[in-house]
This record gives C-alpha cells, structure tokens and sequence, in this order.
C-alpha cells in the first residue's frame, strides 16, 4: 500500500529533524497524536498540532507523559496509526506504559529526541544516553525495535520505517533521535505519495466469533480489529490467552512471553540494518549510530588519510541489536571502535556479539555536545596499533 | 571540496536561528549545494543565548558542528567575547557594530561593522536586525548568491511582511557590498 | 444453567432454560467471577447492563474502559470491546479511543483509589477538557484488590492496613472534586439504589460531555470486617437507613464520613460544548474550507 | 409444599444457580415481599443459598437479581417467563 | 554594585555601597537571572523576599522548592535552603521535606504547568490532607520554559504552539481547584498589585496548612507576543484595569478569560489540622504512652 | 556506629520476607517511608505503618508511586533515612525519580519485590525480570547498587546492608526481593542493636561559608547536610557544579557524571559479595542470584550426588557486577550456567565478563513460579558434556 | 535428613495461611528445627483460591516449593481437586468432611476427615475453621510436637481469642488422635 | 541638570544598575510620582534603562524596586539610606 496523499508534502525543503520527522509520521499514515511538551522534542508535536487539521486527525497535549503514552494507546484500539514524543525524563515517565503497548502489542511510535541526563540533566543539549532504558527500562522481560537516524533526511525516512514496522510486528518502535539531529536543518526530500511503501494494519477478516485478538499467525503477529466492529475484544495488561482474557498462570505466561519476545528475537536478523562502508577487509571497524555517526565518519576519513584500513558500520537499526552481524564483522578486523554520546551503553551489545574474538574499545562522552573528531581519530590510531 | 563553516551569535529573539535558516536554504535548496545548520539555545527551550552553526559545502556535510568559523556573524557582545577565540586565523568577523565592539581582535582577522540595529529601527521594526546582517553576510562573503538568498528569505518570512525583509536584506547587502569595495 | 427453586406449582421441565436477564451482557465462561462474597461490585453491574438494554444502546458501539483493581475488572466481564488498562489511566486510555473513533460510547468503570488517587490528575484533566465519557467510580472507601490500604475517600477513624491505628487524613469528596473539575453531569448513589442507579445510569448514558457516578459499595472483606461493620448486607441497610435524596445539592455539602447523611442523587446537571464538538467547530470557524472536519 | 392452596397467588417466581451463590443475603434482605429464605443446604463453596420460602408472596419484581452481586438468582413475572422462554428456545442461551 | 543615577544633587562616592534590599535573598552570583525582559516572574520574587523580611522569619528554616519552568527556577536565585526537583513534583517533594523536618517553613515556588497540568494531582491530595505548606503558583497562561505551549489555564482563544489555530480547550480555575481539594488558605493576584501580593505572602507565611496563592504574570516572550498582546508592561496595566477585589468571592466565580474581570482577594481562609497534627494528635489519643510523638 | 535500640525487634520471629525487609529497614534506623500499596510488596509498608508511631518517624501512603519516589527524596533533605517500596509496575513510575536520587545523590533504598511482567503481567507470582530495569531503566547513565537476598533471614540483613551502602556512597540502592522471596516465612533472626553496625550519614562539618554541597571527598563522595542548618544549600536535577548551581555546559556534565559513575565503578570489585561454594576446580559453575539460588542449590547438589564437579556463585550484589571475580571463575571452569527467572538479563553481563572464553548456558523462565530444580540440572549435565 | 512437605488449600478468608504459619512457627521457633512456608494468593492480593505449601525438615531448606506433598490438608472442594493428584503415591489426606468429598481416591493415600466447619460453628466462630484443621494436623502426624504447636497458636492469634483458638485447636487435635487411634 | 533650584525637594532617590536592565519599562510605568525615563544610552545587552528624570518627583517609595523584574533598580528614602550606609558599611554587601 502507498501512502495517503493528504499526509505527504511532496516536495524540497530545509527542516530540521524535529519537522522531518513530523512530516514522516504524517506520510505514514499517523492521526492521531497524544503528547506532552519536553525540549528537545517539542517541535514534533508543535508541528503536527499545525498540521493535522489540514489532514484529518487528533493532536491532544495531554496533561502529563503518563497520559500521553497512554492515551495513544486508547487512539489505537479506535483505529489510528499513532505515535508519542518525548526526550529523557518523559520517556522515563512513559515505561510503565511502554509495557502496556507490548503486552497488549499495540503498534505505535515512540519518539525519544535524547537529551543530556541523568535527570532534568541538560535539556538543551544533546546525549545517546536512553538506548539501553528503551530496551531495559519498562519492567519485566520486553523486546522493541529502535531506529536512530542521522539527519533530517533519515528523520523522516525512518520515521516512515518505525510505523511500518510496528504495524508489521505489533510491537512499540522507537524513533531515537538526539538533541542535535532533532534541531540540525538540513534539505529534506519527501517523495510523491506513491513512491512511499505503508505498512497497513493488519485487520481481521474474522467475524465476532471466530475471532481471538491475540492469536497469532503463522509469523507469530496476530491479527487486529478496533472497538466497535462487534468483535467484542478485551484486552488486558495481565498475562492473558488467545481470547485475551486474564490466564494468571506460568504456562500462560510462557506462552505469551516467549511469543512475544521471538516475534523480534526470531526475526533479528530480517530486522538488521546496517550500514557497512569499506568493513571487509579492515583492521579496524567503528561501529556507531545516530548523529555519532557523521562524527565518526570524519574521524573515518582521516585515519584512512593516514593509510589505515579503516570499516565503518553504522547501525540504523539498534534494536534488535544486530549480534550475528557484528559478530561476523568482528571476524573480518583486528578491533572495533565503538562511539557513543554516553559512559558505555551500546558497546556492551557489541562486545557480548563479538564475545572476546577482537577488543573493543569504547569513545564514551558525558554528552551536551558531539565528540570531537580527534577523540575517536585517536581511538581508531589506538586500535590500530 | 569547498566548505565555508559559519558561525552566527546573539541573543533570543534577534532571530539567530532565522537567519541561520536564510543562508542554509539559499545555499542548499536555491544554490544547490550542500548546508547543515545547527542551532544551540540556553537553558531548557526559553531563548537567552543563542547562536547557529551552518556549514555550506560542495558535498554532503558529515561533522555537523563549526569548531572553527571561516565567517563569524556577531549580534551582542556577549557573542563576540564567547566566539572571537574559536574564528579561524584568517576568517572573517560581521558584526553589529553598535551592540558589539570588537576589542582583541585576532591579527589576521578582517572585520566589518554594520548598524543593524538603528538600519532595522529605521524601517521601523527592529525585529528585522537579523534579516539585515543576513544581507549584510550576502554583501560581504558572497557564500550565498544574491538570488538564492532572497528566495529562500522570502520563503521564511511570514506572509504580509515579505517587502519589509526585503528592504532590511537589501540594506544591509549594500552596506556590505560598499564596505567589500571601499576595503 | 438455572433451575427454579419453585418447583412445585409450576413444571419447568422440558422448556427451553431461562437465562438471568444480565447473562447476554456478560462473558459467561468467565463467570463465576474474582468478587467476595457480598462485594458490591457485582450488584452495579447488574444496574449497568439494565441501563445498557433499557437505553437500547448498540452494544458493538459501547466500550468499557477499567483500570486496576477489583471494580477494575468489571471490564473483562462485560461482553462488550472492553479494556483493562493501568492503574489510574482508564480516563486517558478513554480519551484516546474517544478521540480515535467518536462513534463509541466510552464508559470508564473502576474503583475510588484508581480514579481518585493515583488517578486523580487524567479525571480532573477530562472533566476540565469535558471529554465525552461517562465515569462510573465504584467507592469501597478501600483499596480492594491489594488487601484494605487507606483510600483517598476512606472516612476518617476508618482502620485500613496502611492505616492501623484508624485514619486521619482527610478524604475527598469526590462529587465536589468533579464540580470543580467541570463534569457536566455529577450523580451519587449506593448499591442499595438499585433501581435509581438503574436509572441514573440509563440517563447518564443518554448524555453528552465528561459524566461522573459514584456509587457507595460495600468491600465486606477488607472494609467493613476491618471495621467490625459486619457483612456486606448490613452496610447496604445502613445505605439505606442513611441516605437522604437530594437532587442538585451543591456539591460543597455532600461530603461522607463513617456516620451521617449520606446525600444522594444527581447533583450537577449542565451543557457544555465537548472536546471534540469545540475542536470541530472552532476549527471550522478558524480554518473555513482549509479544515477536514473530524469524524474519526 | 403443604397441601393446602396457597392464601395469595404467586405473580412471579425466581430462578436460582446455587453453584454461584455466595450466600450474601442481599436477595433475602431486599425483597420486597420477604420471600426469600436460605435453604440448608451448602453449595461447592461452603455457602448456604436462597430458596423461595414463600413462593405464593413472589411477586417476580426482579428486585433480587438486581441485587445478587453474584448474578445467581433473578426473579420474572410469570407473564414474562413466556416470552422469555420463546426468546430462549430461539437464541440458545448464551452461556 | 548599585550606582545612583541621581548624581548632581548627592554626592554618593566614597560612600559604602547600598544594597538593593532583594540581595541578601539572593544568591547574587547568579544575577543576572535567565528570564527575559518583562517576565513577570522577577516582580514575584521581590515580593516574596519582602514578606520573609517582613515576616521576620529565620531564613535557615525557609526552604523553597520548585518544579520545572521558568517560576521553576525560582529555587535556584533564592539564597535558601532550595530544591530544583522534577517536572510537577515539587509539592511531593516538599511534603516529604516538611514531614522529616517539621521546623521548616516549605514554600513550593512554580508554574502553572508545573503544579497543574502534570504536578494537579499532587496538588488536590496535598490539599485534601492539609499538608502544611504554601503553594505559590506563578501562573503565566503558558509553558513558559519550553516555549509557549498551551497550559491548562490558558483562557480559549489564546494562541500558543501546540494550539497554533487559538485554544479551544476549557481551561482549570485554580481556586475553585484548590477549594475543592481543600486548602486552608486561597488567594488570588497580579504582579500588579506588588503591595498586596506582598502583603498576602506575609499573611500566608503567618499560618498554618495547605496554602494557596495564585499570582497572575505576564510572559511577553511566548504568551504576549504570540497572542499580540504588547509588552510585559502592557499586560500589567490590564491587570490593573481589569482587575476587582472581591475577598471572599465564591470560588466557583472566579474563571479568568481573555478579557473581562480578573477577581482578586484571599477568597479561602479557614482553619483544619494539618496532617503532621492530626498524626500527633490521633496516635496519641489512640496510643497513648506507647505513642512516640513525633517532633521532626 | 550501632544501631538505635528503638528500631530493632531483637529477637527470633517467624517472618516472611516482606515483613523481615521492614524490620531490617527500622534497624538500619530508616524513619521515612512513603509508599504506594502493590502487590506483592505491600506487606512491608503494612508492617512499617504499624510500627513506626512507636518507633517514632513517618510513613505516609502517597497518592502514586511518582510522589511516593519523590516524597522519599524530600524526607532525606530532611534528614531522615528513607525508603519506598514497590513492585514492577510501580518501579516503572519511579524511574524518573530514580534520576533524580542518583544526580543529587540522596541515600535512598528502594525495595521492588518482583512480579511477573511485563505491564500488569502476573500480579501475585513471581519473577526477576527487573533486574535489568533498575540498572538502566531512568533516562541518562547511571549506577546504582542492587542487593538480592534468597530468604527471610537475608532480607532483614541485606535491607540494613542496603541502607549502610546508600549511606557510604549516596547512592540509590535497590533491594531486589521477588513474589518468592517476599512472601515465604521462616525463622529471622534479629540480634542486639549493639550487634548491628549502622552507617551513619556523613554529615559535614563546615560552616555554612566554607560548605559546598558537591565537593567530593577523597573517596569521591560529598559530605551532606539537610535543610535547616544554615548551609543553604541548592540542589537541582540538572547538571550542576560543586556548589549545586547549574552548570550547563558540557565540560561540568562531564566532571559530574563522570565522578558520579566512577564512584561505583571505581568500587565495583570493593563492593562484590559473591557467596561462592566449590568454585574452585569446577568444571560447570551455575551463577544465580535470589530466590532462583536456592532453586539451584537443590539442582547443583543433585548433579554433584551424580559425580560431577559443580560450583555454585551466588551474587549478593547483582549491581554493580562482579565482572572481575565472574571472569576469574570463567578461567576456572569449563562452562557456566545461568539460572533466571526472566528471558535473560543478568546472563547478558555473565556473558559479558567471561568475554568468549567458555560457554554460557542461560536457563530462561518466564516467571510465574521458580525453576523446575531438574531443568537446571538438565542445564548442568549439558554443560558438563 | 528428614523433610515433610505439607500443602494447605482452601479458600481465601478461611484462614490458610495462618495455619501454616502455625506449623511453620511450631517447628521452627519451637521444636528447633527448620521451615518454610510459602503462600499462594489468588488475582493481585484479594483471596479467593488460596493455598499454602510447609517444608518441616532438620537442615535448612533449600528448595521451598512442596511439589509433591507427603500431607495434604484441604478445606475446600476445588483444593481437594486441584491438589489431590501432587500429592505423594503413600501420602495422607487431611480434608474439611463437610465441604470435601475425596472421590477418586489415589490408592495407598490414607485420609482422615474432620466436620471442621460444624466444630467451628459450635464453637460460635466459624472464622476457627482452620485452627481445628490446625490441631487435627497435629493430632493425625505428630510433625510437630503439642507443646510447640500451643506455644505457635498462642503467639500467633489476636490477643483476646487465646481461649477459642485453643479450644478449636485441642477439638481438632483430639478428633486426630482419636482417629489415628481407631485406624 | 539645570541651574534653578528645584520647585520641589526630593525625598528619596533611586540606585539603578544598568547593566541588569532589561527595558521593561514597569518602574517607569508604575512609579507613582511618574519621575522615571528611559536614558538614552543602551547596556551591555542592547537594552535602554531608566534615569531619574525628574528626580524632584521621587518620593523613594520604593515602588520602581519592587516592580523591578530584573533587581536592576530600587528606590529609598533619604531617610532610611543613612541607615541603609551604616548597615553596609558594617556587613560588606553580599554580592
Ligand atoms: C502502578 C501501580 N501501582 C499500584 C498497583 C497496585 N494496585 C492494584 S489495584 C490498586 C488499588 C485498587 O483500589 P481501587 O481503585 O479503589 O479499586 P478496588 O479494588 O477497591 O475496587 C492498587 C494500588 C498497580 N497495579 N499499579
Ligand atoms: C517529565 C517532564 N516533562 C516535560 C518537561 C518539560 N518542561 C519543562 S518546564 C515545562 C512547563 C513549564 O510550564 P510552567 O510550569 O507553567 O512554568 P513556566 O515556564 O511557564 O514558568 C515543561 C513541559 C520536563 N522537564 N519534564
Ligand atoms: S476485596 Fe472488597 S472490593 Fe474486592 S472483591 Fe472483595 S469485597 Fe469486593
Ligand atoms: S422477584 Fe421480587 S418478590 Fe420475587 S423473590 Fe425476587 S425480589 Fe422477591
Ligand atoms: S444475592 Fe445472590 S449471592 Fe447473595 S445470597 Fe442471594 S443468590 Fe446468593
Ligand atoms: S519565557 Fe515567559 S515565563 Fe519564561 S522567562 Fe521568558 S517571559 Fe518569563
Ligand atoms: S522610589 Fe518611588 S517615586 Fe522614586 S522612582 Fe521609584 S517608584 Fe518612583
Ligand atoms: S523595571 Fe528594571 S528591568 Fe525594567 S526597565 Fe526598570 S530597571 Fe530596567
Ligand atoms: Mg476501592
Ligand atoms: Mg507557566
């Protein structure tokens, strides 16, 4: 299915991350928006508040996090493709509810524009220091799928890609942007409607009574309805059976969970994307993403300047995190360089995938601002050596 | 691989960022090159200062960031003193000459000076300081053609005030062409 | 199925079984349910699926709405699209199904202490916003579902577990709160009121913008036994004994303690455009032919 | 039953599940007519359940299902138990 | 330092410098703060660093505590005991802070956001338990520090970013709110009335309990501007011109809007235990001996 | 310092864990608590609501977990020794405030007796699935310690070890008990308050001139004070100086977080409790920790009854992990088994330190109940192979 | 190393719980050896099906679940259900006669009943329910000694019903050791 | 200033610090006696602030201080700035 001309602004122009990635959301079929202002990710839902009277939809400011990321899930059982925007301390507010989006495998966008933390930190400035909380933060054992681009450009391509997936896999996908990519302005090109893939929903064709909401099909996904086709569906936080109904017992809980977790485990390798420049081969590969990502890639540039052979892969998808690819690279190089704008947090991924075959150093950054080039320059010399 | 990094300092509500906005879209959209604008504020989203980074190159920018400006744009004092140490030896300093003295000045360092300020009160809104120093920066560096910056200024502005902005980049492009001429 | 205990006059055997007139509105197979014996929980769903067949509502257009706790799970009882959501987010998860399919009627069902305590903030936000739900507040003075734990409404001298020595704090009264917070229809009854209840809800139903029923209910287990209030049936005697009806009573005066009036009936009754209907039309007036007005 | 007729003529009866009883009362204390009674009997639960103690006072008010917490008993009127039956024999119960 | 502009007539140097009287309040390094020109915030602190004066309070046993916003940073500039803490928790913070050190005078110092949209339910619970402090809100229609979004008290029609087409959603009346939840003490007024706000400070200092004051402010940058208001200063002469004193108004008729009057007074001021004394007085009537009470 | 002789029942009782926990939290002299009831940890604010008028301190059920997380925070600029207790979902609402302990350094204990999740999951069975939630859980890098005792007994013990640790390193630490655990009852031995070592809050001894709250001493942590002395202190969630003011630049969030993170970093090997049982010279070792060790006690005696040579490492402290010693015992050792009651979480960082160098064999769970001892067995004989 | 596993099932409100922490106490406070008791709830905290599992053994016990019970005692029909087929292939059943029927019976399982409820009733609480099913424990097994199983009951009751209790208990035993003695 | 005598004496006076000045005009706006103006100058920051321009009209009342967002002005009594001196003169000024 293509996308919905009235949501897509065909055209050439300079926004920043923030805009595009609004503008990303509206081509993907979004409608319905519940958020709560937080800097750096305000300019999401200013946006879309702008916009979506003009294309048929709901903004809501809500009257905190807690309610924003609940309220879309509501949105989604009426039928909306639907999304919420944060950065640090409301995501930190929203995992109760993350939680709630998975058991219950509503699809829905998150967007976490990543500020300077812990706590109220630096609002203003920039850090990748909330990848591990969207994986790890909502209690008990969940999996999602994280995208983290790197320009405006990819703010909107990706988050076109976030709605997809979460449609496809009934599973809450984050969109984690950074201070600096969320206020960067560059030129964005939105295509023609027709040329941007959507991912419908996936509706039962089911009558009333034939119709359980949560079994699955053959890929392990069930298939949906919305409240108020006569299927008359419950749907529950607790642990709960085909019908949705409460099964509060361990066999039930093995069932639903480990369903739940090999929707993404099992498919880790279809989700991986990478993307790989000059890595077979290398002595070296830095492994980064986000806005990292074009930092390292001057610092790539120069050190091959140098007459290193140096690989560069970059992880558009961060979650699920791509261990069979990254334990590959790390069979083709002698050591890995792992930049991030916090004290260590991707790079435990990427040394548990590589189990000790090459060393892997990480460039850490307290964040507020990007690395220096030189930093990760001289990280990629000592590995070298 | 031509590459001019910028650097634009002021205060909230001078309308750094806007112009920021101007030069980039002149540059990426009208010219056909490459820019990449970085906007840093104070605390929280409130204004206070405020300066934009925008890098116009040939190829795609990778580094996003201006650590060391070819052009520095200054609209207060405060701007100057935080950035004049971060200007490349040889680079360029534009400054509002009446907010800003430049004292220190790097040798090496070629400065121009404007009256945005009293120009924009002159057209009788001082709000429009910022769209003369972006003319002023079209005048004097030529980075960013003449044509591809009013488009993209005249794409930015809210509508019914287009002719005003015109004026205000018009004026501060000449003072800057006359002062790249008299030099 | 069931059987008559009258067996004599009349020979049932042979006909066609007789369901209990609720049966249709429930999830059968999940019947025998979770509540305590004299719990009044069960008693307001009776009322409700009443109010439901007697508005003639389409029920594949009514969903149900709960947070957590044990008036939390009247949702997956009721057979209708129905959802147990977090606990104290049931008025915010309304919001958004309200919001994404404005063809529902959306009634948020759920206890004191999910409403009102942890709650409190999305029903103040929903009644000010004048969301288009119906909130129906089953008060046990209690926190059910974890075991007696003092409640936002629990009377004062009230022993609960987090309140050992008998309560001081003072409770809230929650028709006041939802007045100040702008429901545009506030009501309370007791599980004693069965045919008003009955009725306010029919009417309720009928209405639009943010409605708002408390319903006084008996936890005999946790409340009352902690209490030595005796059994369910002897609290709703007292709902009775102590009630007194009066309609459009200001809300400053209907507060309720351990003894005392307790007032009922329909104390707010006002028009006021909904979230949904003011978006609509002042976007139509802003925006003219620019704007795609919203139907869902 | 004695063999005596009943003085009054019962206008309605109830209708009991006793195996979801839990033995409230509310039924027995809120009819109108006081009909009601516990029979001594337990159900599977250990409760004791109501019985029509005087089924001629029935009047099929419905009140006592309105209030059974536990949706185990209901009471109709005789002159709607035919209808409800025909509607029964159309659409199965739906449990 | 200060320096004299009126120089011809007084010969000034030479002289020790005078201090502006907010200083000593102040923690002057900091100065200059972060609010722009014409932010009403700045004239509230003023106002409240007199009433401490006045109020002759120990400043070692004032503590301040403010959420997230620009009235957040209020904390930050007061020469206190001070706590920053979190987006709309300042209230519980400072319950806590009271409840461990109940010495302390507790100011809770915030916006409007801050205490109402995300921090509301810890306002009406503080309320309803008559929690022993004083609420400030500085309430400027908007977000102030995130960049003018719409408020819960922001009047429809307003124009704010996430409301770009005017506001079409009711906004929440504070003392209504706050009369309903409970508190002991509800005062409303501008930064125009910088007499009487400091005047009501004192007061307010003075007692005991939930206490609530609403000052109106303007924010040119995001509120003023956008809505095409004019100038702080402009703002300020409406409140003057629009403003009526009405001590003891009925909470419920107080709504402010775009124009029309803006009713200013104490309209609450009543007497309750806080919780802390209740505690006392409960466990020791309950406890007796075996009661340890509880001082801090 | 000893403990007050008001707060400790000395004496033998038959507690279950929950009620051992709140006993241990009044004789480490906790005297705040503000809580929110969840099930399965409700008990032990229970206990503590009845026995603190008598003890002399406060509790107070809030009206969420958010207030109840940050009413804790407040109490300790009181002066109080505080905690707050909690299950899955209401760990997920304190996220925020788990931030802001770690960035303005308040001692704290936070008690999660976990259930089975995700979302509403299993309310009243057990799990250990937020093990991973409580190390990276709040948006920005943070450490934090965890403590997880298997009995009654270690519940009152590791409760006063929790506060003793939140004290010396002003930290939030986290009591990590489970359904199991919290509700099982048996023998708990309470000594003599004299026999109970307390730390104390380190409270400075500077005038208030001299005084800067964030100044750390040579071990890295500030002096405290609490509000009322005169100090007037400043604290704040953003980033901020020695002084406590905020300092927004990205040169203070370095020298701050970095000195926040190192104070438990730089201690991590200081701060390892390990109860190891025939280690040395095993070939499989199974690494457990809570309720899951005495699973795995019955499980490694069984396989040690077969013949074969099985060490059994239990970890007290879950966080910060043991890297060092669990890579030492991986040179000892042929393989490693993971016992969880979760999909996999603390098997990432066993996996992690043992960097490749043997096989580590995860026994998932998705909680509910504990593990069959007989699929940890089976697990082991595996391993052995 | 002699263990028991015990399993009490029954319903919430009738006191399971208590009637294990009774056993557990007695044996582990007062006969000196170890327990442990594990307690199973219904829905979030609420009652309603409810079943408690005592390890009495010598040495500290490892594992605490009692998977296969050597006694079963069961207060309710659905316990008697559930629970019968776990329990131990010699294994004793100690059932509430009036609410449990043991059909189906597992061979080699020996069963005693007591009319727990009536006793209760007569005794003017039927709340005392689980203290004769206490006291017949004790009586039937001898798992824990009289004295330690008194001392228990005392410690654990709310003061003021000390009478009571020890009467349902002492009812409860006597009617165990009488049909121990009768087998 | 000019050479003639003021027709009135001023009784209190006014301490601004420009370089805090923000512009906002309320202590000219709101000085009961109207004896406040902008200066001509700009500060540091761009910003005109205000002079006493009819320092005769000052009452020192105190008004423009409390107005001040920016704690860049107060006004005092001649009365009270004696007292004011001493008590600076014997603590040094905070700032
Ligand atoms: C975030 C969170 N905190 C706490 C709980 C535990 N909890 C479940 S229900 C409940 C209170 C229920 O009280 P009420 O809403 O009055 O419902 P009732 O059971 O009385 O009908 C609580 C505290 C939870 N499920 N989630
Ligand atoms: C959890 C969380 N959500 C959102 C924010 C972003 N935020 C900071 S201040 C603010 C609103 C401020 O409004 P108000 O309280 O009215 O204060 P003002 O700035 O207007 O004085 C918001 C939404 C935050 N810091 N934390
Ligand atoms: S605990 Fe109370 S509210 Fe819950 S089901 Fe039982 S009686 Fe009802
Ligand atoms: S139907 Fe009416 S009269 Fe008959 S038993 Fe029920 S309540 Fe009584
Ligand atoms: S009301 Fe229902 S549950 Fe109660 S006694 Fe009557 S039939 Fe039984
Ligand atoms: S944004 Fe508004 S509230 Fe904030 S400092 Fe500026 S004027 Fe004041
Ligand atoms: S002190 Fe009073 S009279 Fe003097 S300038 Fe200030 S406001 Fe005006
Ligand atoms: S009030 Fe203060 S900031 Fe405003 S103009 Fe006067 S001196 Fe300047
Ligand atoms: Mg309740
Ligand atoms: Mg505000």
């Amino acid at each position: 299915m293509t996308a919905d001309p009235k949501g897509v602004l065909t055209g050439i122009h300079f926004l920043d991350g923030d805009h595009a990635a609004c503008e990303g959301a509206l081509a993907a079929g979004c409608r319905f928006v519940s958020g709560y202002p937080i800097t750096p990710s305000t300019e999401v839902v200013e946006r879309f508040a702008q916009r979506i009277p003009m294309v048929g939809g709901v903004f809501i400011q809500m009257e905190d996090e807690l309610a924003a990321s609940i309220t879309m899930l509501g949105a989604v059982w009426g039928g909306k493709k639907v999304m919420t925007v944060t950065s640090g301390p409301g995501l930190s507010l929203m995992m109760e509810h993350l939680g709630l989006a998975y058991i219950t495998e509503a699809p829905c966008v998150f967007i976490d524009v990543q500020r300077g933390g812990p706590s109220t930190g630096l609002p203003t400035l920039p850090a990748q220091a909330d990848m591990m909380q969207v994986k790890w933060g909502s209690h008990g054992d969940y999996e999602i799928i994280a995208l983290c681009p790197n320009s405006p450009q990819e703010c909107f391509d990706l988050t076109i890609k976030a709605f997809n997936l979460s449609e496809q896999w009934r599973v809450p996908v984050f969109l984690m942007m950074d201070e600096v990519v969320g206020h960067m302005t560059e030129r964005v090109v939105i295509p023609e409607a027709s040329e941007i893939e959507i991912t419908e929903r996936r509706w039962t064709k089911k009558a009333p009574g034939d119709y359980r909401p949560f079994e699955a099909c053959a890929d392990g996904v069930p298939a949906m309805t919305k409240a108020g086709e006569g299927h008359r569906i419950h749907v529950t936080g607790l642990t709960h059976d085909e019908r949705g109904w409460p099964a509060l017992t361990p066999k039930s809980q093995d069932k639903l969970i480990r369903r739940l977790t090999n929707k993404i485990r099992d498919n880790a390798d279809a989700l991986t994307d990478i993307r790989e420049e000059e890595c077979e081969g290398a002595d070296v590969i830095v492994v980064s993403y986000g806005i990292t990502s074009r930092v390292a890639s001057s610092a790539v540039l120069q050190a091959r300047a140098q007459g290193l052979k140096v690989g560069h892969a970059r992880l558009v998808v961060a979650w699920p995190f791509p261990t069979t690819r990254i334990a590959y690279l790390a069979t083709q190089c002698r050591a890995m360089v792992v930049p991030e704008l916090n004290l260590g947090q991707m790079v435990h991924e990427v040394s548990r995938a590589v189990a000790g075959s090459v060393p892997v150093l990480l460039v850490d950054h307290a964040g507020g601002t990007v690395h220096e080039p030189q930093v990760i320059l001289d990280r990629i010399l000592e590995a070298a050596r | 691989m031509v590459s001019t990094g910028i650097r634009i300092g002021g205060l909230g509500g001078q309308g750094v960022i806007l112009s920021g906005i101007i030069l980039g879209k002149a540059a990426s959209i009208f010219d056909g090159r490459n820019a990449t604008l970085i906007q840093a504020f104070g605390p929280e989203a409130r204004g206070s200062a405020c300066s934009a980074q925008v890098t116009i190159a040939d190829d795609p920018v990778a580094y996003p960031y201006v650590q060391n400006p070819d052009v520095l744009v200054v609209m207060s004092a405060d701007a100057y003193t935080q950035f004049i140490p971060t200007l490349k030896p040889e680079g360029l300093l534009l400054y509002e000459e009446e907010l800003v003295t430049p004292k220190d000045l790097p040798p090496g360092v070629k400065a121009y000076g404007i009256p945005a300020t009293r120009i924009a009160e002159e057209l009788g809104r001082r709000l429009v300081l910022n769209i003369v120093m972006v003319g002023f920066f079209a005048g004097v560096t030529g980075v960013v053609s003449l044509v591809a910056a009013e488009k993209a200024l005249l794409s930015s502005v809210p509508k019914g005030t287009e002719s005003l902005n015109l004026n205000a980049f018009r004026r501060g492009y000449e003072h800057g062409r006359s002062l790249v001429a008299a030099a | 199925m069931s059987e008559s205990t009258l067996n004599d006059d009349l020979d049932l055997s042979g006909l066609p079984l007789v369901d209990n007139p609720v049966m249709p509105y429930l999830r059968q197979e999940r019947i025998p349910h979770i509540w305590c014996p004299g719990c009044g929980i069960g008693t307001t769903v009776n009322c409700f699926t009443r109010a439901l067949e007697e508005a003639a509502k389409d029920l594949d257009k009514v969903a149900i709405v709960s947070g957590i706790g044990c008036t939390g799970r009247v949702a997956g009882y009721l057979n209708l699209d129905s959802f147990h959501t977090t606990h104290g987010r049931a008025i915010p998860f309304a919001t958004g199904l309200k919001l994404a399919n404005p063809d529902l009627s959306v009634v948020v069902y759920s206890g004191d202490g999910d409403l009102f305590a942890i709650g409190g903030n999305h029903f103040m936000h929903a009644a000010r916003r004048n969301m288009d739900i119906l909130v129906v507040c089953v008060n046990n003075f209690t926190y059910g579902m974890t075991g007696g734990q003092v409640a936002p409404t629990t009377p004062i001298g009230a022993t609960q577990t987090t309140m050992p020595f008998g309560n001081f704090e003072n409770p809230a009264s929650l028709p006041f709160l939802a007045d100040a917070a702008g429901a545009t229809f506030v009501a309370r009854w007791t599980v004693f009121h069965v045919r008003q209840l009955t009725r306010c809800f029919k009417e309720a139903l009928g209405k639009k913008g943010f409605r708002f029923i408390e319903i006084m209910a008996p936890c005999p287990t946790l409340f009352l036994r902690r209490n030595r209030l005796g059994d369910g049936v002897d609290m709703v005697r007292q709902y009775k004994e102590r009630s007194v009806l009066r309609n459009g009573a200001d809300t400053k005066e209907v507060a309720v303690g351990m003894e005392g009036d307790i007032v009922v009936g329909t104390f707010v009754d006002r028009e006021r455009p909904t979230w949904l209907d003011a978006m609509n039309s002042h976007f139509s007036s802003v925006l003219g032919d620019r704007y795609r007005t919203y139907g869902g | 039953m004695s063999d005596e007729a009943p003085v009054r003529k019962a206008k309605g009866t109830v209708f009991v599940q006793p195996e979801v009883c839990k033995g409230c009362s509310y039924c027995i204390e809120f009819c109108p007519t006081d009909c009601l009674e516990f029979g001594r009997e337990f159900n599977a639960k250990g409760y004791h359940y109501p019985i029509l103690g005087r089924p001629e006072d029935c009047t099929g008010c419905g009140l006592c299902g309105l209030y059974c917490p536990d949706f185990a008993i209901f009471g109709m009127r005789f002159k709607d138990l035919e209808a409800a039956r025909a509607a029964a024999a159309a659409t199965p119960p739906t449990r």
